[in-house]
């Protein structure tokens, strides 16, 4: 039974006080150019999913607190937490630098994208 | 004509036999369900202009003003609490007031059974429901928030030492009377910590 | 070809304190090459190696595996065989490979225990014995032995069970297989390697998948933990940790591993004889023939590999059984486990060629595997041997999620087992 | 050994002024007051408790507490039976029945003992290697005979009268374990201030300390733990669990109690206290002080009553007066057992002390021969002779010994009639490793020891492998102190213990004949696992130790091999030629001992089982007989039969009242969602399928949704209440996923927009008034609302006053006739619906339930999702094309719906059939096939998804999902049923009543 902490209320509690919400930071690709998604881009988006041994991002929902949805930093293998954040905001820099593999491309790729616009 | 026949959630429920703590039904109550947002000032005001009370913005608080009791119940969500009577009256005045401000409220003053518990011994009874730590000195009074009660959801209002209201969905009601009854068994009597007697 | 198990060999060896029996299979050194290498000694696995020697002469191979064979999701699920699915696909991959159980024990001289004590749906919802009934029918049409029982039948087929009729999910009546039943789960692994070792086939264990060279775009090796092997045909069976593997070649799959659990009771006389599965209230049951109670648990909702659950998924497992079963509320849980398991967005498996020549994958059996492996090692086999789909797998594809033909059985039960 | 064992003086734990009758086996046994079945018994002078696994060779007590594997037995009768208890923790009353398990016809003389002397035959993991032939015989002869051979005890016999409940509880410092060092980490974490939890399994605290010798600060430790237990239970900040077994450890701290509370006691189950109680415990510290398990050492035929642990040979005599036997052998490898010498010599039972060691040279040793205790160092026991039946010990055998010899050469034989044996202590690191705590060998102790851990756990005393009483009360100390509160260090006490010398490990003991060689060497004595059997394993390539478990079955008896995991590992790691470390060990998994289930479900059985929603009137539905459905965790009505009417004769009554006259049905479990927000509108055309910013105030209009699949999950009416807020209907089901959705995508995609979302469903009860006469019975109960045809027209919206009640009305119609729905809050709702009820007496108005509503519904060909809808049908699908928008640019799953498959010509579309016959009512699901054969299988083109007769029409109806049906209008399709009969359809169009619409215009 884990324990949650939801960054935006700050309730503390079991696990099935909460509602996991699968992966973090998935981008729906109609919402940005609905006229252009590929079947690819469409699959991705639907089914492909970052399955990583280890440092993951997810979303969660404070289901029996203030409702709101938020993000979190977990070990798949020990279960530990590493961070809670927004659900808008990316993770805090120390635990980016400890993402490996996919999440690593991927923060990577933001933090590039974002110093650009 | 017709006359307006009322019947709260638990009406007619029997009375419970041999509990270790007194529960009953909270009738009568008046319930606004308002949302808005605390950075947007000119809603804020005009909410306490009406109800007399500023919204409590610190989590899983309330705060009251004569009559009136405000529940947190998200950081964009109150719970306004009155007399059945005046729920109405309220509920007209808000959007009045709230005109042009983004908000929502809707008077739920029947969407919701609420039940009492009172005596020594609620906290350990209701930690039969629910894993929160009402031994923690969060919960006192003023405390207030949603829970996952037994297999349900639900809100405590912490409204004295040893009174707690607890609100579920009108259709629960009975589900959570009879779950009650049942943890709050005089024999299955539990208490938390505390000195204890050395068994035999 | 290996001296062959039988009540005689084992009296013949009992005269010698069994001091003469052979090992079941090797444990060899990794030769530099191989035809073909399958990864991960599942159920699925040694299958697949099995078939690919027995059925494609095919003995050239190896499997690979980073722990000991069988001790993935193979070694520790609810051993529930049945193939009444709703979907043509899954009937026609769970049918061949419950068809297949019926003479295993003969076929790999290993007793794997398949017994075909019959497995019992439940319809505790107007709406779940609608949806039976749609099953029954697409089953029979199919050619499947089910039908629908009425809820004395199933008083009669499971005395213990709750028949009051005023109790919270009333039994209205059943989906039932009676050829579905139970296996050993272990001794289908061990059937297998015994199988496939007899016919050549190298079985490494303790030996971790770390790295899938290419050439371009066909693979052409394995770096693992006892050094690397050379092979042009690379099969990936390792269940929860399939994306792991195939992140090494650079495909990404449409998988989420989460944590699957199960629990025993102590071991008790028999009481129940066939396998319940009650959907609507979320618990199944059966017991083994040592006498243990064997139900299964929910996932976790949430990435987990740790083979390690939260205890809510268990037990509301627990509540439904003892409201099903009440004379189980004074039996008492023995052990509980989790294995990882690998859910794909339909929740059906992949059986599958893959963007790189010579890489195959199949995984995505996740709760309800175990039935499968006879049929699931036959088609892989074929479709391994002969790079390119057998008619059986082709539905089971990994461009299925490209082109939006998913199959999904979670319409017709909520438990997938 | 037949006479009675009682000790003349003795017994810490029992209360020799009071006795206590019970029963074992039907045969009357006395015992006293804290006696527990064990020792009762034994004090009567039998030895034999139950029977075994596999040979059913009789078996006795072994241990003293939790870690015993043999004297199982079953407690209770009827349905307060209960299986496989352990006899050394059930504590005795009056009147408690006890029975022994696995013997027929009798304990002493027992059929399945055959086994025994077949069990040549019957090597480890023998089964997989026959049995196979002739291959039907497997399920109806071998199994059926396997699986009665196999089980333990029975189950009970009906429902669990008794009842269960659960707490959550978090603390500070959570304690598992009362022995010396629980207590004092207890007592030093409460000085701090911190809030202590200590949970023991035992009913006494102190764990093994009263049979362990030495003192605390000049206080025998019996005295001592009293003392300290005694201030615990006072402590303001410390709750004391007794009879509480800590049964997992999972993530995060979050620790499971299993309270015993009234077992011992059948007058509290009277009274009603609940028979267990689970403990859900969130820690923030855990302390692991769970002490450490003896164990045996294996030797032939060491599975006979009389042979016992160390631990337990000198417990009995200690806590409960209960000799082990008149003449005792201790076989021991380490200086801790020559406790058990003394303690048997001062009780005045003859004993002679075993050492597998070269020498014996600590304190207790030369304490034992100084009092006169033959000690043999460098001598093993090899085997143990029993009289017939092996039910009780003649002699034991005794051999010279170096380590590892073979084999015996040369034993003598001395008489005894109980054997007290240790081969070390194992800490009891389970609860340590259920959440993937580390550990390591410990080559001193020759055991595993906890390493490292990454939740908040340490592990103190035994548990950590610390045996000298200051170190264990200085490891408590400092971890109590420091974990908690102040952090301030407190004294520790002085302590004095005999010191020890170390253990040499010896896992089996040589014989004449090899174990292997067809004697007997149990390890795992529950399951009956040699250690022959695990040398067949190694030998036979089931190398890794979890082959090996799963090969023999080796620990996975209901004891979990507390007692037998390290000897197995040490057999392996000697037949393998590998060290124990290499071999590795098996993983720990929860419970510690096994737990009721009843516990698990606590009190959400029978009515609590799952809740169950009712709506304002479900008291009037009950009482006017309606037949129930369950819709989610709803009970809605179905049906309401009366003057003996079956389900289909009022079904029938109820669709034909709505048709011809009026009909009322309680639709309150609908979804009732309130949204607003300057961009409300631009929201729904995203959650939506079709257009809703065009929408005009006070209108409705229904609403298709799909998931991001392009599957359809959801629909209902949406009226515009003002430019900015909207009212949403959904499924009754979908109340809460929904408005839970529409937050999702506000709060986690579309965060721009300004909308707030409210769900009200419970706040309304809602009826539809439907048939061509709804319009007349409403003006009859409030003349002055004007609801004309002009005033609201159909898909229109009013809100206002219904008599006394304030209303919302809608005027929609899900059953094609002039229907309104009418909603009123929920505590007015039955008062409401009486007043309707009464209003439309003179118009025939009948109560209508679901299945008329779907009857209705179907005539009309309109969709239930869920029923023609099965979570891969589009939109499209089902024929409602006109209702996905082709303007909007984005909506939840437009862009599936252009995926291959999904646009596919094949795929089944939404029809209309009328069988040939029009009796002939086509079954639910029923699939049609391509052609018909004369056996299956045959290709399926599609399945009807609604079928009904059809009162309106007199005749059945139904809807399909058929492959390319839409360009099939017309065709007549086949269905084989059951049984052999086709049954034949024409495809049509799947409005069968009203197609134009003419009654809902009016
Ligand atoms: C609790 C539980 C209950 C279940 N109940 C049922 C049921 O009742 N009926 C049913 O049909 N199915 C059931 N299942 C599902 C079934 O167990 C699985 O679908 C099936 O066993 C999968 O077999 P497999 O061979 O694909 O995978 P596994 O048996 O998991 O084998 C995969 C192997 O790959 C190895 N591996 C992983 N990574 C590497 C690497 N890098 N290098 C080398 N080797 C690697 C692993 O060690 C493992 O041995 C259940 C599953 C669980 C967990
Ligand atoms: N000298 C030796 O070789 C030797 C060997 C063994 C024990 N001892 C003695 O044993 C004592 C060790 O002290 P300790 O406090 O570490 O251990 P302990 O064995 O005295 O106490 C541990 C307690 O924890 C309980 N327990 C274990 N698992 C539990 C669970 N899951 N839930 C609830 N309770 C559980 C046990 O029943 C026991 O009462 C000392 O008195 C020591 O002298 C000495
Ligand atoms: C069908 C089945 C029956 C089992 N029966 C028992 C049993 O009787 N005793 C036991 O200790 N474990 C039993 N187990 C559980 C195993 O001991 C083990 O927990 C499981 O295979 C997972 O492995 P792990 O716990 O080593 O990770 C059983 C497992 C399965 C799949
Ligand atoms: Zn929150």
């Amino acid at each position: 039974m884990l324990a949650v902490k939801c960054p935006v209320c700050g309730a503390e509690g079991d696990e099935t006080d909460f509602h996991a919400g699968g992966q973090a930071h998935i981008r729906r690709p109609a919402t940005h150019d609905p006229a252009h998604v590929t079947d690819e881009e469409q699959r991705n988006y639907l089914f492909i999913r970052i399955n990583p041994k280890g440092l993951h991002f997810e979303r969660w929902r404070c289901d029996r607190g203030c409702g709101k949805w938020f993000h979190a930093a977990r070990d798949t293998v020990t279960m530990e937490f590493k961070a809670f954040y927004g659900v808008t905001e990316l993770p805090p820099a120390d635990v980016i630098a400890q993402a490996k593999g996919q999440w690593a491309e991927y923060f990577a790729n933001r933090l590039t994208s974002e110093s650009k616009a | 004509m017709s006359e307006l026949s009322y019947q709260s959630p638990l009406a007619g429920v029997a009375e419970p036999q041999g509990l270790s703590i007194s529960i009953r039904e909270i009738d009568e109550r008046g319930m606004i369900d308002l949302r808005g947002l605390t950075s947007d000032a000119g809603f804020m005001a005009a909410v306490k202009g009406v109800i007399g009370v500023g919204l409590p913005v610190k989590p899983r608080t309330s705060a009251s003003w004569g009559d009136v009791k405000v529940l947190w119940l998200s950081t964009d969500q109150w719970l306004i609490l009155s007399s059945r009577a005046r729920a109405h009256e309220l509920l007209s005045q808000l959007r009045d007031a709230l005109q042009g401000y983004h908000s929502l409220a809707v008077d739920v003053s029947d969407m919701r059974a609420i039940i009492r518990l009172e005596g020594d011994g609620c906290r350990e009874v209701i930690m039969k429901g629910t894993s929160l730590d009402l031994l923690d000195p969060e919960y006192v009074q003023g405390c207030c928030r949603r829970m996952r009660y037994a297999e349900i959801a639900a809100l405590l209002d912490v409204v004295e030492d040893n009174v707690f209201d607890i609100y579920v969905f009108r259709s629960f009601a009975h589900y959570t009377w009879n779950f009650l009854c049942a943890t709050a068994k005089a024999p299955a009597k539990l208490k938390l910590f505390g000195a204890q007697e050395v068994p035999a | 070809m290996k001296p062959r198990y039988s009540v005689f060999s084992l009296a013949r060896n009992a005269m010698n304190y069994h001091k003469d029996w052979e090992r079941a299979w090797r444990s060899p050194t990794p030769k530099p090459e191989y035809d073909a290498v399958i990864v991960g000694a599942g159920g699925h696995g040694l299958a697949t190696a099995y078939y690919l020697a027995k059925n494609h002469k095919m003995t050239n191979i190896a499997v690979v595996e980073k722990g000991w064979l069988g001790g993935g999701n193979t070694g520790r699920n609810t051993t529930i065989i049945r193939s009444n699915y709703l979907q043509d696909p899954s009937i026609a991959i769970y049918e061949l490979a419950r068809s297949l159980y019926e003479d295993l024990s003969q076929d790999l001289n290993y007793n794997v225990m398949f017994s075909p004590r019959g497995v019992l749906m439940l319809c505790q919802t107007q709406h779940e014995f609608r949806a039976f009934q749609r099953t029954a029918h697409a089953n029979r049409l199919a050619g499947l032995d089910c039908r629908m029982v009425t809820p004395q039948e199933v008083k009669e087929i499971v005395p213990i069970i709750n028949d009051d009729p005023n109790c919270r999910y009333p039994i209205l009546g059943a989906y039932y297989q009676p050829r579905g039943g139970t296996g050993r789960h272990d001794a289908v692994a061990w059937g297998y390697a015994r199988g496939a070792d007899a016919m050549g086939v190298d079985i490494i264990q303790n030996c971790e998948v770390t790295g899938i060279q290419r050439d371009g775009g066909q693979v052409v090796g394995l770096e693992t933990t006892r050094g690397v092997i050379r092979t042009k045909k690379i099969g990936v069976v390792t269940a929860g940790n399939v994306s792991t593997v195939m992140d090494m070649a650079g495909v990404r799959m449409p998988i989420e591993s989460q944590c699957l659990q199960a629990l025993v009771s102590e071991p008790i006389k028999p009481v129940i004889d066939c396998v319940v599965m009650a959907n609507t209230v979320h618990g199944y049951m059966s017991q083994s023939d040592k006498g243990e109670l064997v139900i299964g648990g929910g996932t976790d909702p949430y990435n987990n590999y740790s083979q390690r659950g939260s205890f809510p998924a268990l037990e509301h497992t627990v509540a439904a059984l003892v409201e099903t079963f009440p004379i189980i509320s004074r039996l008492r849980m023995l052990r509980m486990w989790g294995g990882i398991v690998d859910m794909t967005g339909d929740r059906s498996p992949i059986i599958s060629k893959t963007p790189v020549d010579g890489l195959f994958v199949n995984c995505g059996w996740g709760t309800g595997g175990f039935k499968a492996i006879p049929g699931s090692g036959w088609v892989f086999a074929d479709t391994i041997a002969n790079d390119r789909p057998h008619p059986i797998a082709e539905p089971f594809g990994l461009n299925r999620f490209q082109e939006g033909r998913l199959i999904d059985e979670s319409v017709a039960a909520a438990v997938a087992h | 050994m037949s006479k009675p064992y009682r000790l003349s003086t003795g017994g810490r734990f029992v209360d020799r002024a009071k006795k206590v009758s019970f029963t074992f086996d039907g045969k009357t046994v006395t015992g006293f007051q804290g006696d527990t079945v064990a020792s009762a018994v034994l004090a009567s002078g039998q030895r034999v408790f139950g029977r075994s696994f596999k040979y059913h060779r009789p078996r006795g007590v072994v241990g003293l507490g939790s870690e015993e594997m043999n004297a199982l037995i079953g407690v209770g009768l009827g349905a307060r039976h209960e299986p496989n208890l352990r006899a050394t923790q059930i504590e005795i009353f009056n009147g408690m029945a006890a029975v022994s398990q696995n013997r027929w016809p009798s304990l002493t003389f027992d059929i399945g003992a055959v086994n025994n002397a077949f069990s040549r035959f019957l090597p480890g993991g023998f089964y997989y290697k026959t049995f196979m032939w002739p291959q039907s015989f497997w399920k109806h002869v071998y199994e059926p005979f396997i699986r009665r051979a196999a089980g333990l005890g029975k189950a009970p016999e009906g429902r669990d009268p008794d009842t269960y409940e659960q707490i959550h509880v978090h603390c500070d410092v959570l304690v598992i374990g009362g022995g010396v060092a629980g207590l004092a980490a207890a007592e030093a974490a409460a000085a701090n201030g911190a809030k202590v939890i200590i949970a023991d399994e035992n009913p006494h605290l102190g764990g093994l300390a009263d049979i362990s010798g030495g003192a605390i600060d000049g206080q025998s430790l019996p005295d001592w733990s009293a003392a300290t237990g005694a201030k615990l239970y006072a402590a303001e900040n410390v709750h004391v669990l007794n009879r509480t077994t800590v049964v997992g450890h999972w993530h995060h701290n979050f620790v499971m109690l299993f309270e015993r509370v009234a077992d011992h006691d059948p007058a509290l189950l009277s009274q009603g206290v609940p028979r267990h109680r689970l403990w859900k415990v969130r820690a923030h510290q855990v302390i692991l002080a769970t002490g450490s398990i003896e164990r045996p050492i294996a030797f032939a035929n060491n599975d006979r009553p009389g042979v016992m642990l160390a631990s337990a040979a000198r417990g009995m005599v200690e806590r409960y007066g209960v000799a082990p036997g008149s003449n005792g052998v201790v076989f021991t490898n380490n200086d801790d057992a020559y406790q058990t010498a003394l303690v048997l010599k001062d009780a005045g039972i003859g004993v002679r002390v075993v050492d597998s060691r070269g020498r014996a040279e600590g304190a207790l040793p030369n304490k034992a021969r100084e009092i006169g205790i033959q000690v043999d160092t460098g001598s093993v026991i090899s085997a143990v002779n029993t009289s017939w039946g092996g039910l009780n010990i003649t002699d034991v055998k005794i051999a010279s010994y170096r380590r590892g010899q073979g084999r015996v050469i040369k034993e003598t034989k001395a008489e005894a009639d109980f054997v007290a044996m240790s081969g070390g202590w194992n800490p009891a690191l389970h609860l340590w490793c259920h959440n993937g705590g580390r550990i390591h060998f410990d080559d001193k102790l020759q055991a595993f020891r906890p390493k490292e851990h990454h939740d908040r756990i340490v592990a103190i005393g035994a548990a950590n492998g610390t045996f000298g009483l200051s170190q264990i009360l200085t490891e408590a100390i400092h971890a109590g102190s420091k974990l908690a509160g102040s952090g301030k260090v407190h004294p520790v006490p002085a302590a004095v213990q005999a010191d020890e010398r170390p253990l040499e490990p010896i896992w089996f003991a040589p014989a004449t004949a090899k174990y292997n060689e067809g004697n007997k060497h149990f390890i795992d004595y529950q399951n009956d696992v040699t250690a022959a059997d695990l040398e067949l394993a190694q030998r036979e390539g089931y190398e890794s130790v979890e082959h090996t478990k799963r090969y023999t079955t080796f620990g996975m008896a209901t004891d979990q091999g507390k007692t037998s995991n390290i000897n197995g590992l040490g057999v392996i790691a000697e037949a393998s030629g590998k060290t124990i470390p290499e071999v590795g060990i098996t993983t720990f998994r929860p419970p510690y001992t096994p737990f009721s289930f009843g516990s698990v479900a606590g009190v959400l059985t029978k009515d609590l089982f799952l809740p169950i929603r009712r709506t304002a009137i479900y008291q009037w539905h009950v009482d006017h007989g309606a037949v129930f459905e369950p819709v989610g965790q709803w009970r809605r009505a179905y049906t309401y039969p009366r003057n003996g009417e079956t389900n289909h004769q009022s079904i029938d009554r109820e669709i034909l009242a709505v048709r011809n006259a009026v009909g009322l049905l309680d639709a309150s479990t609908l979804g009732k969602i309130e949204i607003k927000g300057p961009d409300a509108a631009e929201f729904l055309d995203r959650m939506y399928t079709n257009m809703f910013s065009t929408l005009k105030t006070a209108k409705c209009r229904y609403g298709l949704m799909m998931n991001e699949l392009g599957f359809l999950s959801d629909d209902g009416v949406t009226v515009r209440l003002s430019d900015d807020h909207f009212l949403m209907h959904t499924t009754s089901g979908g109340a809460d996923r929904i408005s839970a959705w529409l937050e999702e995508w506000l709060q986690t995609e579309w965060t721009q927009y300004r909308v707030f979302v409210t769900n009200v469903t419970e706040n309304w009860s809602q009826f539809a008034i439907a048939g061509p006469k709804a319009r007349e019975v409403l003006q009859k109960l409030d003349p002055t609302f004007d609801i004309s045809n002009a005033a609201l027209p159909h898909m229109s919206f009013v809100e206002g006053r219904l008599g006394a009640y304030p209303v919302r009305v809608y005027r929609i119609s899900f059953s094609g006739e002039l229907s309104y729905e009418v909603a009123t809050p929920a505590n007015y709702g039955l008062g409401l619906w009486t007043d309707i009820v009464a209003a439309g007496a003179e118009f025939g108005i009948e109560p209508y339930g679901t299945e008329a509503l779907h009857v209705l519904r179907a005539e009309k060909g309109y969709i239930v999702v869920g029923d023609e809808t099965d979570g891969t049908t589009t939109p499209i699908d089902v024929g409602l094309d006109g209702l996905v928008s082709k303007k909007k640019a984005d909506f939840l799953g437009k862009r599936s719906l252009e995926q291959e498959h999904l646009k596919a010509p094949n795929r089944k579309q939404l029809v209309g059939l009328l069988t040939e016959d029009p009796n002939d009512v086509l079954p639910d699901g029923a699939y049609a096939v391509r052609q018909v054969k004369d056996k299956p299988p045959m290709e399926m083109i599609g399945q009807v998804t609604s079928s009904y007769r059809s009162p309106t029409l007199g005749r059945s109806i139904a809807m399909a999902l058929i492959e390319n049906g839409r360009n099939r209008m017309g065709e007549t399709i086949s269905f084989p049923l059951p049984g052999g009969k086709v049954v034949r359809a024409r495809i049509t169009d799947t409005v069968f009543y009203d197609k134009e619409g003419a009654k809902l215009n009016v």
